[in-house]
């Protein structure tokens, strides 16, 4: 099956088909067989034309893939969702969306801004601590913030929805 | 010698001291909260006593608690390892009225030292040089800017009551000042139950170098050499090596000297650490005392082969040093990196989760001082050091090679890390040439971060294949129910192959 | 130098080898075999080949199978390690024809050394001393035990091709010879692929004590002081130190020079091992050369300073030895404890299984060389050796107290393993004074077994409560079929409780 | 519930109880309070009176029970099975079986006796090789060999029955 797969402005298009307890690609790079077992849950020790990989497939940060520990953001579009883009159709992955989640729990110490508020892209938003070090959440887009759905003191686990821009 | 130590600590410093006490033949006593009740420490232990609720405020700062677990249990010594109630002196004066030995210097020299303020005083009495700033804790932030506007821009905010980068900010211009302080007040207010600050003068171009001292209770005072701790980042250490690319024999054997004052100058006993920042002269100024063990101590250890831990149990059990100053040499090179659970590629944020696959380097000249364990969770409540990978070689270059072998080696899963931060760190130019200062990763920041380890170009078929099998074999486990097909191994399959022949 | 290695191994011997590699910046390629698909030293590799099915014989021991992958994946040398073609002549000289270097002796040098008879009639041409025995493989068996009378029992038959204690037999009566000897010949032959085996006279309170040597291509050759190795069982070393507790100077001094002489003899090459029996006259005798890395030999790297890997490979390059005889010292002291995946409750039988649990000790002065991950499947297919424990202190008695830390903190389930019998071994008073033989094992071996270090009336409460607890969570996972409940973490569980406070 | 556990001759009346999280047992010793945690599947971190100790129930082996790495065969009785002891009847797991198992895969290089031979206990039925060691398999009884499963140069698994004496 065809699919293209982007890495940091990287593109490839790629043929990727399974045989038996192989994964089999061609690619104008050539022939890739990939011997791909797994060490651990969303670990894998991959052998790719004798060349020995360790990746892990991060599943709660969605297409996060590490190999040999250096971690890459991929997008593996198969031939419907190609066509889709080709069409003008955007992924909804790949639009900036103005919702706040958290990515570890931790403590509201300070929130910046109110509702109303127009800030701009990497504007401080609200201060977090969480492993005793502050940590600034800053804003992904330019834009007006709709909903504050935290408060200072507060104590939120990880994912928690904090703020949303409009 | 003491029979029982209680450690008023956890994560890997908990566990290291804990290894030297079981060498001695000394019980160990574990205290933890509700989220470390199967950390490895409490694992490790003899003794294990809760200590409270996860929030280190309602647990491993909870000091009348920990001295009371300690007078129940028999403990005759508490050592306090870094960070938390080590340079707490109602602490340290607790323990001892409790009759039950502190492991570290008297209250009174902690508070000298331990206060930043206090020791930069002591220092100007002896005629020792420190860096310019201000003599007293910063009550009234109107007039500290008035300090801060005199000594120049940019000034460093750093708290009085601790050390380790937390509750420290550099701030550039007059505007951000008051912010600062504030920022830097709650930090220290959170970390060290003290919520004092300070201002200095931010040194350009400077060379953040330490000795390692100890002092027994006979009065006398050795110094182990130094540790050079220039590469940081967020005012914080994260890559230390010993002996320093930017000293000389004469110019140790000086500072060696001045630390070995700095420490007499306060009745100083136990281990302890001279910080001084040094400019590109080679000018040297005392930056302030660190009145305990500090985080990179096994740099020290590892060239001198020198037990820190079983130094400072023996010092506080009142035996005399044995050892010498002239018997202490450097035997090679040592280099110490930090792993933190940060994400490096997003600004160093806290990463918290579970271990999935773990694999720690070990082999020649490799030591690792950490306290996690494949399947472990990382929780929030805590500093994010998982441990500290040390190696060493004879020469600096065979160290960092081992360095950074170790490093692409390590794995962990499930959590980011400062792993691969730390092996561009090891692998860039500068560093490798010996040549840098405390503003490596200002100027080199950017750089670290797009230094890719493994080039994008060169795993598009790895990644792409591997990410298909994932997401087939997650589809298959949904409509089959069947999660076992693809744990099988290959030894099993080839088994099958044979039967079915 | 090169730029790519084959290692011509598995399991941890393949591991430390390539460490050395990376750190040199020198590729290394692994072979495997079925079941070593996903092992240790195949994740570490830069490149990896399928050799064959899991037995060696179709996979490890294949070599025109191996020197062709070494060609065709442009190794310039391979590295044998130690076990399966290490000591095979045919094997190093078909990687020569090959043009291809092997990282060893010349196969001429193996031949002699190797072959344990020839090696016999080498020393005695040169009257070094040799311990009573045949000077040929037998090749009758009546014969043989004609000989065995003359020498007068107890005998050792020994292999031929190889060490390890693998394809030893000791020989107690006549009766039991016969047997001995057919024993002795099969497993020569399926661990050196080759089944001829000699006598030798059983020396009665016999220390195992061997020197390291290393010779380069300009005739350069030194020894790198002693390894103690008398504590075996099934004729397997299991602890090994360095240095020896009953040797002094003068005599490591003359037992060294003797040691280069035998290398010299044979016209020696690279990294090998002079082994020699003492009485308790500290008579010694030699009693065989392994021209190859021995297991042990992490304990002279540690207390010399020196990567015996980095050595052997920079020899075979063709580089002149850099150290000098009069610079090689010995710093503190050194102690190698073996895990082997056997109960030695239950005659040290092999165990094989799933990892589960899996703690490492780590820390000052501790390093472990082994190749296991949790939830690694041991297989019966090789040597159990899991991996080494190697515990460095400054003095005899504090390795001792770090060896035993380590033990103590060293944690495997799944399978049963040599830890607790290492520990017991550690304890034991004779071991612990250094005045121990090769008999140690016979003598103490009762003990050992039945030396609990826990005591079971103090666990009576804990094992009875813990497997009380586990039936009744098995029996909630039968019947709810939820078996999350009790995978919840004491973190888990406080949020829940905070939550609903 | 009352229990009796017994470990290498020694025995000793336990009342265990669960409450909570914990495991309050009540012998002559005193009461104990046991915090179970597990660690990974059959290992599991126990605090009792402020004692720490890891403990793995191997899963295979019936009754064992390694304490910090020490292992210890055990018997854990219920008040039924202690009634029917009394009353004079075994357990089957403490009479000897004349059933020969294998411990571990491996490779029979030799076998010693046929069906009706004569064998005391812990006299070699067999050979077997497995990691490339020979080990000598033992008679667990005196007997009479009743049935070989096996023959030399057979590839066994873990578990194979082998020999059987009667």
């Amino acid at each position: 099956m065809k699919y293209e797969i982007g890495i940091n402005g990287n593109s490839l298009q790629l043929d990727i088909q399974r045989q038996d307890n192989l994964v089999v690609i061609h690619s104008e790079l050539g022939k890739s067989v990939l011997d791909v077992v797994p060490l651990q849950e969303n670990v894998y020790s991959v052998i790719m034309n004798n060349h020995s990989f360790v990746v892990a497939v991060e599943s709660d940060m969605s297409q996060r893939v590490v190999v040999n520990g250096t971690p890459f953001d991929i997008s593996l579009l198969d031939a419907i969702h190609l066509h889709l883009r080709d069409l003008g159709w955007e992924s909804a992955s790949e639009t900036r969306t103005g919702q706040v989640v958290t990515q570890i729990p931790g403590l509201i110490t300070q929130i910046f801004h109110q509702v109303g508020d127009e800030v701009d892209q990497d504007e401080p938003l609200l201060l977090m601590e969480a492993m005793k070090m502050e940590n600034e959440i800053k804003a992904p887009m330019s834009g007006v913030i709709q909903r504050v759905h935290v408060k200072q003191g507060q104590t939120v686990e990880k994912g928690t929805m904090i703020v949303e821009i409009g | 010698m003491f029979k029982k130590i209680l450690v008023a600590n956890r994560g890997e410093i908990a566990l290291r001291v804990m290894r030297t006490c079981r060498e001695m033949g000394i019980q160990s006593i574990a205290i933890y909260s509700d989220a470390d009740r199967t950390a490895p420490h409490v694992l490790f232990a003899d003794e294990a006593y809760s200590v409270g609720a996860s929030p280190s405020s309602e647990s491993y700062l909870r000091y009348e608690r920990i001295i009371e677990i300690a007078k129940n249990a028999g403990a005759e010594a508490i050592h306090p390892g870094y960070g938390f109630l080590s340079e707490n002196t109602v602490f340290a004066a607790g323990v001892e009225a409790a009759g039950i030995t502190f492991i570290g210097p008297p209250a009174s020299a902690i508070e000298t030292m331990g206060d930043k303020t206090m020791a930069r005083q002591t220092m100007l009495k002896s005629k020792l040089p420190v860096v310019p700033g201000t003599e007293h804790p910063i009550e009234d932030v109107n007039k500290a800017l008035a300090v801060a506007k005199k000594i120049g821009f940019p000034v460093l905010i750093k708290a009085a009551g601790g050390g380790g980068g937390k509750g420290m900010r550099i701030v550039e211009s007059e505007t951000a000042f008051g912010d600062a302080v504030k920022t830097a007040q709650r930090e220290s207010q959170s970390a060290f139950g003290d919520n004092r600050v300070y201002i200095e003068k931010y040194l350009e171009e400077p060379h953040h170098i330490e000795f390692q001292v100890l002092a027994d209770t006979q009065g006398n005072i050795i110094h182990l050499n130094e540790r050079e701790c220039s590469i940081q980042r967020r005012y914080q250490k994260v890559i230390e090596e010993a002996p320093s690319p930017f000293l000389d024999p004469e110019l140790r054997e000086k500072m060696g000297q001045t630390a070995v004052d700095v420490a007499r100058s306060c009745n100083y006993l136990g281990a302890g650490t001279v910080e001084f920042l040094m400019d590109k002269h080679k000018n040297y100024y005392f930056l302030e005392m660190n009145t305990r063990l500090q985080v990179e101590h096994p740099i020290t250890e590892i060239v001198t082969g020198i037990d820190l831990v079983a130094e400072q149990i023996k010092i506080a059990s009142g035996q005399a040093l044995t050892l010498k100053q002239e018997n202490i040499g450097i035997t090679g090179h040592a280099i110490e990196c930090r792993i933190y659970a940060e994400d490096a590629l997003n600004d160093f944020q806290p990463s918290t989760g579970t271990i999935g696959l773990l694999q720690i380097p070990d082999g020649p000249g490799t030591r690792f001082d950490g306290a996690i364990r494949q399947g472990m969770e990382i929780t929030p409540y805590y500093d994010p050091l998982l441990g500290k990978l040390i190696c060493w070689a004879d020469t600096r270059e065979a160290a960092l090679n081992r360095s950074e072998r170790a490093l692409r080696e390590f794995y962990i899963s499930g959590i980011a890390t400062t792993i691969q931060f730390c092996r561009s760190v090891i692998r860039h130019p500068t560093f490798r040439k010996g040549t840098y200062d405390t503003h490596f990763y200002a100027q080199h920041g950017d750089e670290l971060k797009h230094y890719q380890l493994v080039k994008p170009e060169n795993v598009m078929e790895v990644a792409g294949g591997s990410f298909y099998h994932h997401k087939e074999q997650q589809k298959n486990k949904l409509t089959s129910g069947d999660d076992t097909v693809d744990q099988r191994s290959n030894w099993f399959r080839s088994q099958q192959e044979k039967t079915h022949r």
